[in-house]
């Protein structure tokens, strides 16, 4: 059931991006920024949690989980620490994909000479 | 000769004695495959960057004409050229490797007819004797620079255009055999507010409709006078556009007499979308393919209008409108050689 | 994927005579699988702890946490003496039907329960 | 276009550009929502197959697998960079590929392999984040916003 939610929101989400791109001609940076903020704003009204409990990779495979878990992190810290932990906790949970994307873009960059 | 406000006669016709085209593999697989004289297997063409392949893909169509007419490096007087990438360095190292005099042109995709325009003049007033005029485009070296890198999945609209991997050059004297340079019309910015830049064939084509018809104007001839008006790089939809304009205007141009070097180079079904663009696309058709019909007896009269968009990335960046141009020179088959 | 399909529309009952007494956890789920918002239940109990992890059907996955939540007190009141530990968590799902099959075949022993049941607990600590 | 944009635009521009317009070949917004769909969709559900192949075999929860998943996929956007298949995915799947996270990893990646010919220290690393750099930017400085909101409400608020 979870892969049936995850592909049809995770779908739903990419057909905004694709409204955004297409009627609002937006570039792929602006729509990608704008899914970011809209992630962590809906984190603040905690409404993106249930989100990922529905539909599983669904919310968090796109983008959008980015500005939640940032949220995520910053506010677990700063629940700790404060003010402070907002700004120490920021990466706490988004490192994974971060990481992943600079070590795998120095390899890709090792290992592959662009097609064309 | 000056004729009206920016129409050049050549009254001593200068000749295009040779030309020198070299495309990329993906060109290779299109319309015109039989007029280029190289076409490479591999868009790096065995370099380590890509713009040291354009480069050296422009360093082969030298070659190409000069072997054609018989003619040695130090022959060349002039040329005259350009391409896209930043300071135009392609063009310009690769006339380091020629040694000539240079003179660096920018016109973005207009820059092929600014070159044969300026050649044209200079022949015709005794200025050289040899001059080689060219422009080249690479894809890969110029998506990266304009667009995104070549690897990003960044979705086009239908609207975008694909940019030519391919040169063209040609080598301008006054005498010798082959189609003449008779006359060039200079064109002027026309901006129409557009900012699209994956819609260059939209902004491009009031450019194009205002110098054909001060060209025609200015000449003192109707569309009909030609056998082939072609335009560098419209695409489907500033073809389509420019038609509309013309009607609108009242200039009589035929569709079938109207053609574009855009949607001319690939084949039905490659995926280019609204057409090919780029300098090189209308210097790699006009010197391979139209001059080839021309020289077959296809085509005797020719007005060539190449197009420009004068945009940076920075500039479009900075939301500023998409400034156009176009440069019209015509090709005539003459009928004698000239001594 | 399926089996676990299979097994959350149940629960099984582990036999109260071995090893160690389930009493507890068996009771416990046997209240819980009664509510609507619950498909299935695994869970074990030591003399001090009661772990549940539950599964909630797909349209109710939206209101996973606050379920969580009141399944939580729901077991807390009726077993007062024990610590009560409820998740909604696939691994810990996956983690207890494991281990209540090891106690159904009466394998395990107290001191192995309580590493095992530590090792869970530790699973879940883990913030993502 | 924005009704200030188009004033500062003369007569003639304006009715060019309303000439242009009717000409232009409009995208196709429909089919491109359902490719983007079908794309972004799949991509999901590759993305679900992997988190669930974590927690059975892995010691990985519902909420700790999510750190695994989002690099393995990365890692996969890699290789389909690298060969030169992502580009092509693209342009079918439009927003479909550049919304998962694969799209961020390919935004990374197909910098760094675009201009490795610039060296790796100004090249590869100067570049990396040309285009991911911004949802970097906006992500955690919205997110330092709200936290920031948020905490102090917490504190001072009472919420």
């Amino acid at each position: 059931m979870i892969f049936f939610w995850a592909f049809v929101i995770g779908g739903l989400i990419c057909v905004i991006g694709q409204i955004m791109f297409d009627v609002f001609k937006l570039t792929p940076a602006h729509t990608l920024c704008t899914f970011v903020v809209l992630g962590a704003l809906l984190d603040a009204f905690g409404l993106y949690e249930p989100f990922i409990d529905f539909a599983g990779a669904g919310a968090t495979v796109p983008i959008t989980s980015f500005g939640n878990s940032l949220v995520h992190g910053a506010m677990a810290e700063a629940e700790k620490h404060g003010l402070v932990g907002v700004v120490t906790g920021m990466f706490e949970v988004t490192s994974a994909g971060i990481s992943a994307a600079i070590i795998f873009g120095m390899i890709g960059a090792l290992l592959f000479k662009p097609k064309g | 000769m000056l004729t009206g406000h920016r129409t050049w006669i050549f009254d001593k016709k200068p000749v295009i004695i040779s030309t020198g085209t070299v495309v990329g593999p993906f060109e290779g697989k299109g319309n015109l495959a039989r007029d280029f004289d190289l076409i490479h297997g591999e868009i790096w063409l065995n370099q380590d960057s890509f713009e040291k392949a354009h480069q050296v893909m422009l360093e082969e169509a030298c070659q190409k004409a000069m072997e054609k007419a018989n003619l040695q490096k130090d022959q060349i007087q002039f040329f005259l050229g350009g391409d896209l990438i930043n300071q135009i360095t392609p063009t310009s190292f690769a006339t380091r490797t020629l040694g000539s005099p240079y003179l660096g042109l920018f016109g973005a995709c207009s820059t092929s007819m600014e070159g044969l325009a300026l050649s044209a003049f200079l022949v015709n007033y005794n200025g050289a004797k040899y001059i080689l005029t060219g422009a080249s485009s690479h894809n890969a070296a110029v998506e990266k620079q304009f667009r995104y890198p070549t690897e990003y999945g960044g979705q086009k609209p239908p609207t975008a255009q694909w940019t030519v991997t391919g040169t063209g050059v040609a080598l301008v004297s006054p005498m010798g055999k082959g189609p003449q340079v008779t006359s060039a019309t200079i064109g002027r910015i026309v901006d129409m507010g557009l900012t699209d830049p994956f819609n260059m064939g939209g902004a491009m084509a009031p450019a194009a409709v205002d110098t054909i018809e001060a060209h025609l104007k200015e000449r003192n001839v109707d569309p009909s006078y030609y056998d082939l008006i072609v335009t560098g790089d419209l695409g489907h939809i500033g073809r389509e556009v420019s038609l509309d304009l013309f009607k609108k205007h009242g200039t009589p141009i035929k569709e079938e007499n109207y053609q574009d070097c855009g949607l001319l180079i690939y084949r039905e079904g490659q995926p280019v979308l609204a057409g090919a663009s780029g300098a090189g696309c209308s210097a790699s058709v006009v010197y391979g393919h139209i001059l080839n019909r021309m020289k077959k007896g296809e085509l005797n009269r020719v007005l060539v209008v190449a197009t420009g968009a004068l945009l940076s990335p920075l500039s479009f960046q900075q939301k500023e409108s998409i400034p156009c141009i176009a440069h019209a020179v015509s090709i005539e088959n003459g009928g004698e050689e000239q001594v | 994927m399926d089996s676990v399909k299979n097994q959350s529309t149940s629960i099984t009952n582990i036999n109260a005579k071995k090893s160690i007494n389930q009493t507890t956890a068996n009771q416990a789920k046997e209240l819980v699988i009664k509510r609507d918002d619950v498909t299935g239940v695994r869970g074990v109990n030591t003399n001090k702890e009661l772990l549940i992890a539950i599964m909630v059907p797909q349209m109710d996955r939206f209101q996973l946490k606050a379920i969580e939540k009141s399944v939580k007190e729901e077991l807390t009141k009726e077993y007062p003496d024990y610590k009560v530990q409820v998740s909604t968590d696939q691994k810990m799902f996956l983690e207890l039907d494991i281990l209540e099959r090891k106690l159904e075949k009466g394998k395990t022993g107290e001191k192995e329960l309580k590493k095992e049941l530590g090792n869970i607990k530790s699973l879940m600590k883990e913030e993502a | 276009m924005s009704n200030k944009k188009k004033k500062k635009l003369t007569p003639v521009q304006q009715e060019y550009q309303a000439f242009q317009d009717q000409r232009e070949t409009k995208r196709p917004v429909f089919k491109n929502c359902m490719k983007a769909f079908l794309t972004g969709g799949i991509i999901c559900l590759i993305g679900q197959a992997i988190q669930t192949f974590y927690i059975y075999f892995f010691d990985f929860t519902d909420q700790t697998a999510g750190n695994p998943t989002v690099a393995t996929l990365i890692f996969i956007s890699m290789l389909f960079t690298g060969f030169g298949v992502y580009d092509r995915i693209a342009q079918f799947g439009g927003a479909g590929s550049a919304v998962p996270v694969t799209g961020f990893g390919n935004a990374v990646i197909s910098a760094a392999i675009e201009h490795r010919t610039e060296g790796f220290v100004l090249g590869v690393g100067g570049n990396m984040f040309k285009l991911a750099g911004s949802v970097i930017l906006f992500g955690v400085f919205s997110a330092f916003v709200i936290a920031t909101i948020k905490t102090i409400l917490i504190t001072w608020g009472g919420l």
